[in-house]
């Protein structure tokens, strides 16, 4: 076990800011925003250097007690990685709302997107299995009130609607943890991980069920996402962008990290302990989501409605990367995260602004876009492109590898990805209609969009992320690759790490 | 390792990049876009049979090795594309249609990727980037609106057409645990003998999106579509060279050999797999014909005439025996240069005269002689008249159909070959002959750029016509690299075949003395005079007066009516119909689906906890 | 009976208590009644979490100067594992009713309803 | 399932949907282990109970804590007797088990509660943010028993809240009920006088500093022991008000943001706002 208690950093310092910036609000509303930002800067120096400097495998204890006594926070590949893609999506999200956000109470604003991009840090951070529900409440909290910003009404009853699913989501996740640690009595993820077969097989499998059930309402799984459409229509865009960018990811981890390290078997393909195989059962979910998530967006007029019902299919197409189990699958699954939050944040950013620029939200109103902002009509097809899994963009690898992972499971596999596949075809549909719009018709008159610096930088830096990926790979594939390592291999790769001396029964 | 390979993929993705960054400057961006297309075929020269190159990519934990090989196929292929591409982009040089010149690049990088990789993963990574380079090249037509939905269109079949593959690809990944192609192809032939039908199967993902690139029935309605409303100066590339992708590979990923072995042959020595497939292509052939005849729209009808022809093409190589492939890339070639040579013309054609509907043409020929000839000369070609590249290989193809004693479909294939003759005439008559419309006084001859290339492409179709020897010896290299043995190749002039030889040069010195007698006795004859559009149906009386519109009179407002009623009951029966059924219901049941999602917060919770409960249950019954 | 008592009377109230709010959440159109029942809900898991650290026969986990929480090697106090569990999804539960209620607040602001379904057409 | 749904259905399939969840509960508790078999014996919170959580940590070390087939697993650890008001210096000094795990032991946890309690406040006002209006909604004047009462019932709930916030560690209570009940204080002058409005940006600069605080005594703890949260003074005697390290400190941040926090949410809900967009 090596230590690394630097990494408490990663939370202490947006905590001490988040709890001072009402007293720079005092000061300044704006300079609220920039707070923000240099907070979400450091958070996502810090992780690239924890990534980049290879300071994982790692432990980071809290209050001076190893674990499984006290709390604490593992950084492994997976960790370390996707802590570093959430900040620095935040970063670029935070960049963009110092421009998007101006009107409202924009002090408390930056307090919850501060805390939001470092609850679901924390999400991904943790080593605990009830603090890992502390952190989902703080991004959910947050992104609550998040999305229940803006001017308009609907912003509210997204909002609602995502609070009273989610409530009962953890209230679900909480049952779940409160009856593993009647059997173990021990909360500690590397424990449990451990010991998870000396549980009774019954309740062992009732209490998966509450935990996969609730954390699949953060990961958009079928049919616990209902919030997903409206809570991402009505939000702001910046916070859709937040939503997709970053919530999934710290959704789709937690998901995994408790089916597949806490309940999982390893093995060439990862099962679960208990008497029903809840990997199984995700992947029927995951399948029924990317179908049903596909075809509702298929005849969706609003594109931003649209956009939410793709973010919900592509969080199953991820879920199926990871449930197949293997590591090839996970990596697919995790790359495809990756991916998935680069394009969507972006194209959401791009609603943003035109939104502002008085563009509508209705599929018509993008024809001819090309001809009023080229900028923002390449961004937006570079983005749909790598949601479709078009070579030279990011998402074709990720595409292969969950394709190439679900045909080498074979079985019930084959038909599984044929559906996908199916419906990757009509995802191709849609998304094409809006990228034949843009580029049709050439008589609109209107002026041209003006795209200010500080929404043009992260569409920028999105865009172009996207190319490098899709051209050069490696460098995320190789991450990725070490994640899925963490999730199919659970000795070695979390439990171990954590603590050293304990036997698998 | 030789790197020289490397560079055919990479210069047109570098060109790319440039020419996307000057694509504000147009011709700044053509200028870059020829230069690379020419570049590249500067490097293909140093590019020989044999050479290998492969480059490992960290993918999937372990190296991938991404293989670039030059085969007698992939060469031949190599050339005639990167040829064509050079032609098509000098002659664009001074054209003002609206292809965007880094898209262009992107494709020829992705088609010197597919002529040569040997590895499935490089291989679909370059046909996926063909793909959607080449319908976002389609978006940018004339007419806008209908461009869209052709894109749209064309890339719904072609994104089937690939996850079909990408399931064929990862199919054969998990049986034998490596994605080279020879590899695989090895593995085929070595089951097909005992799992004939998973072979089959297989090999029938990997064909539906050959098929589906080639624009075969039944997935050819795309075609005419993705051709007609492509911009002018995309569609010369599209007919000429990216269809052949389908073609190419057929022959690749195809030893349609390898069926011998695992199914009973039907008729002539030829496996009932083959056989169902040299009738695909009969079929494409005859229905390409048939529809052409009837288009208005000169693109759609050329699209139509491409779908015949890739038809004989496909049902020469079906038959895999050395005539029939040797007749199908051959054939294929001619294909490439005659039809390539017509869409140039038509874009000359089209960008002076503003319209393709053959109903307002007429009477070009005086204002555009040399397009006029070059015109004729491809029309020729594509009816297989002796001086002309057609003729070799259609002779070829009805060869090796007799051969195989496949007497029906050469008899179709015949009458596809008449039915050309119609759609060509009505083509070179519609837009040539006749009287000159007043609204064309102003139309003038190309350039001097767009003159070079005719004359260029004008030689080429006369050179190959009367050497076929040429373009048969690399063939004769290709087919005995596919373990067949070569027709013989006696000289430059002799198309050789299994029953007779032809000198085609006789040929051709005889027809042509009789054409010269024609062309003499034409300009003898009586003298004539030329007359307004209108004039000689209406007797100078002005068609609106009797509440007709003047359209209705020009000469090939429905040339074939007659034949068209012949043929109408056939043309109840869509194939177009199936695939937009196919879409309206994925619609209607994507409408339904979305109201799953009511917007109400009791409902969503509802959800869950109906999924909760039905997971209680399914843990209980576990 | 006594013994039946002892081993389920929480969990029965606990059970009862989720189930009584999750009716009240799947059938009511009022979004404060909504809330009260994700209030329900709550207590009902919490009293779980408290009765599952609970035996007829424990003390309390706090040292004084009468009890003693270890007797022959055994600790005979309550679990008081889950006890700071509930503390801490007690406030989790506050925040998120607060929250709840200012949404319900706005939303009777801007719809000048609160019934779920009234919002609903009114958002169409 | 639109909302055409008849309500009688619907009321039908609720109760058959929990009335399946509730025995699905029950046949779960039914493996689980009950009455006296509901024991800490066999747990972390053990040694928690013990305060020997550090002793654990040496056999965890050395590999016999997770030895292969000793189950219960916590039984290895040696048990010293704690004596109240005697025994001193323990790992954690905090006389109530449930504190010391709260604050100390798993103190983490409690750092994340302040934070979503904070979040939620945050959200509450970001939401009901807008140009106060002058006007309460409150139109009846209470009256003269209300208004003094609850001022001179204010002092006694302000003192009754710092003392059970300051003497979290020895009795139940702590930093969330005492905030609590300092809040209710506050609110009992809002009930009392009209016209009442605490002091907005004392509030803001209490509630934060207080936050500020809490991680500050962190990070004394991660700069002094390296580690985040760390116990860093001397624990002293268990049952003595001067004990138990840094858990009266972060009770008193603690007691002062929640009832700051609560109060500042009592101010916003009760004043009306308008919204403003443009």
């Amino acid at each position: 076990m090596s230590i690394f208690n630097n990494a408490a950093l990663l939370i202490g310092v947006p905590l001490l800011f988040a709890f001072s910036i009402p007293l720079f609000g005092l000061i300044s509303k704006q300079l609220t925003k920039w707070v923000t930002l240099f907070v979400i800067g450091f958070n996502a120096t810090f992780s690239l250097y924890i990534l980049l400097a290879h300071k994982y495998p790692a432990v980071v204890v809290m209050g001076n007690w190893v674990p499984p006594f006290g709390e604490n926070l593992y950084i492994g590949p997976v960790a370390a990685f996707l802590v570093s893609v959430i900040s620095i999506i935040g970063l670029l999200i935070a960049i963009y709302n110092l421009w998007a956000i101006k009107l409202g109470d924009v002090t408390r604003f930056s307090v919850l997107f501060l805390m939001f991009t470092a609850g679901a840090s924390g999400i991904v951070l943790t080593g605990d299995i009830f603090n890992l529900f502390i952190f989902m409440e703080i991004t959910g909290i947050s992104s609550y009130a998040l999305a229940a910003y803006g001017p308009r009404r609907r912003a509210l009853g997204g909002a609602f609607k995502f609070l009273v699913v989610s409530s009962i989501g953890s209230t679900l996740y909480l049952l779940g943890v409160t009856l593993i640690y009647t059997q173990l009595g021990t909360l500690n993820i590397a424990e449990i991980a451990a010991r998870i077969n000396q549980t009774t097989p019954g309740l062992l499998t009732f209490a998966g069920i509450l935990l996969i059930s609730g954390l699949a309402v953060e990961a958009e799984l079928f049919p616990f996402n209902g919030w997903v459409p409206d809570t991402y229509t009505g939000a702001v865009s910046g916070v859709s962008a937040s939503l997709s960018g970053i919530a999934a990811i710290s959704g789709v981890y937690a998901l995994f990290r408790i089916a597949m390290t806490v309940l999982g078997r390893d093995g060439a393909y990862v099962f679960t302990y208990g008497k029903l195989d809840l990997m199984t059962v995700i992947a029927i979910l995951a399948t029924t989501t990317v179908i049903i998530g596909e075809l509702s967006a298929l005849s969706q007029k609003n594109v931003k409605k649209m956009l939410a019902y793709s973010s919900m299919a592509q969080m199953g197409l991820v879920a199926v990367g990871f449930s197949i189990g293997s590591k090839l699958g996970v990596y697919g699954g995790i790359f495809q995260l990756v991916n998935h939050s680069i394009a969507k944040s972006m194209l959401f950013l791009i609603i943003g602004v035109l939104a502002a620029a008085g563009l509508g939200e209705k599929v018509e109103n993008f024809r001819g876009l090309w001809r009023r902002s080229p900028f923002l009509s390449l961004a937006f097809t570079i983005g749909a492109f790598s949601m479709l899994g078009f070579p030279l963009f990011a998402g074709f690898w990720s595409k292969f590898a969950i394709v190439g992972a679900s045909i080498q499971r074979g079985g019930w596999y084959d038909f599984v990805i044929g559906l996908v596949l199916f419906a990757s075809i009509v995802e191709a549909f849609y998304y094409l209609r809006i990228v034949t719009y843009i580029f049709s018709s050439t008589e609109v008159k209107a002026p041209k969009i003006k795209v200010s610096l500080s929404p043009a930088i992260p569409i920028f830096v999105l865009a172009v992320a996207i190319i490098a990926i899709g051209v050069y790979p490696n460098f995320i594939g190789n991450f990725s690759m070490q994640s899925a390592g963490e999730f199919t291999h659970k000795m070695t790769g979390y439990v171990l790490n954590v603590i050293p001396t304990i036997v698998a029964h | 390792m030789n790197s020289n390979l490397i560079w055919l993929v990479a210069l047109p993705l570098i060109g790319s990049a440039v020419a996307a960054i000057v694509v504000r400057y147009k011709f700044l961006d053509r200028l870059i876009t020829f230069l690379t297309f020419a570049t590249t075929l500067f490097v293909l020269f140093s590019v020989h049979v044999g050479q290998s190159y492969s480059w490992g990519l960290n993918f999937l934990g372990t190296t991938l090795n991404l293989t670039l090989n030059v085969s007698h196929l992939s060469i031949f292929m190599l050339y005639i594309s990167i040829a064509f591409g050079t032609v098509l982009t000098f002659y664009s040089l001074i054209d003002h249609s609206r292809m965007k010149g880094f898209l262009l690049l992107l494709i020829l990088a992705a088609n010197n990727w597919i002529f040569m990789s040997n590895d499935m993963v490089g291989f679909f990574f370059a046909w996926e980037l063909m793909g959607w380079a080449s319908v976002v090249s389609v978006l940018g037509g004339r007419e806008r609106e209908k461009s869209r939905h052709a894109a749209l269109y064309y890339m719904i079949m072609s994104v089937s057409g690939s996850y079909s593959m990408f399931f064929g690809i990862f199919t054969l990944w998990r049986l034998t645990g490596t994605f080279s192609i020879s590899a695989n192809i090895a593995y085929l032939s070595s089951i097909v003998g005992i799992h004939p039908w998973w072979v089959l199967g297989i090999v029938s993902l990997f064909f539906v999106t050959f098929m589906i690139k080639a624009g075969i029935f039944p997935f050819h309605t795309w075609v005419p579509l993705a051709y007609a409303y492509s911009p002018d100066a995309f569609t010369p590339f599209l007919s000429a060279v990216m269809s052949k992708y389908g073609i190419y590979g057929m022959l690749l990923f195809m030893p349609l050999s390898l069926m011998e072995r695992g199914f009973p042959s039907a008729f002539g020595g030829v496996p009932w797999t083959n056989y169902i497939f040299v009738w695909i292509g009969v079929i494409t052939a005859v229905l390409g014909t048939v529809l052409a005849i009837f288009q208005d729209d000169v693109k759609k009808l050329f699209a139509y005439s491409s779908l015949s022809n890739l038809g004989y093409v496909v049902a020469a190589i079906a038959l895999f025996t050395p005539v029939g492939i040797t007749a199908g890339i051959f054939h294929a070639f001619n294909h490439l240069l005659f039809k390539g040579t017509l869409f140039i013309t038509l874009l000359a054609v089209i960008s002076r005269s503003g319209t393709s509907k053959l109903s307002e043409m007429g009477g070009l020929w005086k204002k555009m002689p040399i397009t006029f000839f070059t015109f004729f000369v491809g029309i020729a070609s594509a009816a297989g008249i002796p001086p002309f590249n057609g003729f070799g290989s259609k002779w070829l193809i009805y060869q090796a159909m007799i051969k195989q004693h496949l007497p029906f479909a050469t008899i179709l294939l015949f009458l596809a070959s008449t039915g050309a003759f119609m759609y060509l005439f009505k083509a070179f008559h519609s837009i040539f002959l006749g009287q000159l419309s007043h609204d064309y006084d102003r139309v003038k001859e190309v350039s001097a750029v767009g003159k070079i290339t005719e004359f260029f492409l004008m030689f080429a179709m006369t050179f190959f016509g009367v050497q076929p020897g040429y373009i048969l010896k690399p063939i004769g290299a290709i087919v005995k690299s596919m373990g067949l043995k070569p027709l013989p190749v006696m000289a430059n002039g002799y198309v050789t075949g299994m029953f007779s030889n032809i000198y085609v040069p006789l040929i051709s010195w005889s027809l042509a003395v009789s054409f010269t007698l024609g062309f003499i006795l034409f300009f003898v004859s009586a003298k004539h005079k030329y007359v307004s559009q209108e004039n000689n149906y209406t007797a100078g009386q002005i068609p609106e007066d009797w509440g007709l519109t003047p359209e209705t009179y020009q000469f090939s407002w429905n040339f074939y009516q007659p034949v068209e009623k012949l043929f109408a009951p056939f043309f109840r029966i869509k194939i177009d119909g199936f695939f937009r059924g196919t879409g309206d219901w994925t619609k209607t049941i994507g409408s339904a689906i979305k109201e799953i999602f009511v917007g109400n917060a009791q409902m969503y919770a509802f959800f869950a906890i109906v999924g909760l409960i039905i997971f209680v249950i399914a843990g209980w019954m576990a | 009976m006594q013994e039946f008592l002892q081993n389920w009377i929480y969990l029965i109230a606990s059970v009862s208590l989720i189930g009584v709010g999750l009716y009240i959440v799947l059938t009511k159109e009022n979004i404060f009644k909504i809330i009260v029942g994700l209030n329900i809900i709550e207590s009902g898991t919490n009293l779980f979490m408290v009765a599952i650290g609970w035996h007829p026969n424990a003390v309390m986990p706090i040292y004084t100067a009468t009890d003693h929480l270890v007797a022959n090697g055994k600790v005979i106090a309550a679990d008081p594992l889950p006890q700071s569990l509930v503390l801490t999804a007690i406030v989790i539960g506050l925040g998120t009713t607060a929250l709840a209620l200012t949404i319900g607040i706005k939303i009777f602001e801007k719809y000048g309803t609160l019934d779920v379904r009234k919002i609903k057409e009114a958002e169409e | 399932m639109k909302n055409e749904t008849p309500e009688l259905f619907k009321k039908i399939f609720a109760l058959s949907v929990i009335a399946v969840l509730i025995v699905g509960f029950f046949l779960a508790f039914t493996e689980m282990p009950k009455g006296w078999g509901v024991n800490v014996n066999g747990r972390v919170s053990r040694l928690y109970v013990l305060k020997n959580v550090r002793t654990a940590t040496k056999s965890l070390d050395s590999g016999k804590f997770f030895a292969k087939g000793v189950k219960p697993l916590r039984t290895d650890v040696a048990y010293t007797p704690i004596e109240f008001k005697k025994t001193a210096n323990l790992e954690d000094g905090a006389a109530n088990v449930v504190t010391s795990i709260v604050v100390d032991y798993r103190g983490f946890d409690t750092l994340g509660e302040v934070t979503v309690l904070f979040l939620a406040v945050s959200g509450v006002m970001m939401l009901l943010f807008g140009k106060r209006k002058k006007e309460r909604k409150k139109k009846t004047e209470p009256s003269l028993i209300m208004y003094v009462g609850t001022r001179i019932a204010f002092s006694v709930i302000l003192l009754f809240g710092i003392y059970i916030f300051v003497h979290g560690h020895l009795t139940p209570g702590g930093g969330f009920p005492g905030g609590a009940v300092i809040a209710s204080g506050i609110l009992g002058l809002f009930l009392g006088r009209r016209g009442y409005s605490p002091n907005h940006m004392g509030l803001k600069a209490f509630e934060s500093l207080s936050g500020i605080a809490f991680v500050i005594i962190g990070l004394i703890g991660f700069f002094s022991v390296h580690s985040f949260l760390a116990n860093f003074l001397p624990t002293g005697i268990i049952g003595d008000l001067y004990s138990a390290g840094f858990i009266a400190l972060i009770y008193i941040a603690v007691g002062m943001k929640v009832g700051s926090e609560l109060a500042a949410v009592v101010d916003t809900m009760i004043t009306d706002t308008e919204e403003e967009w443009s």
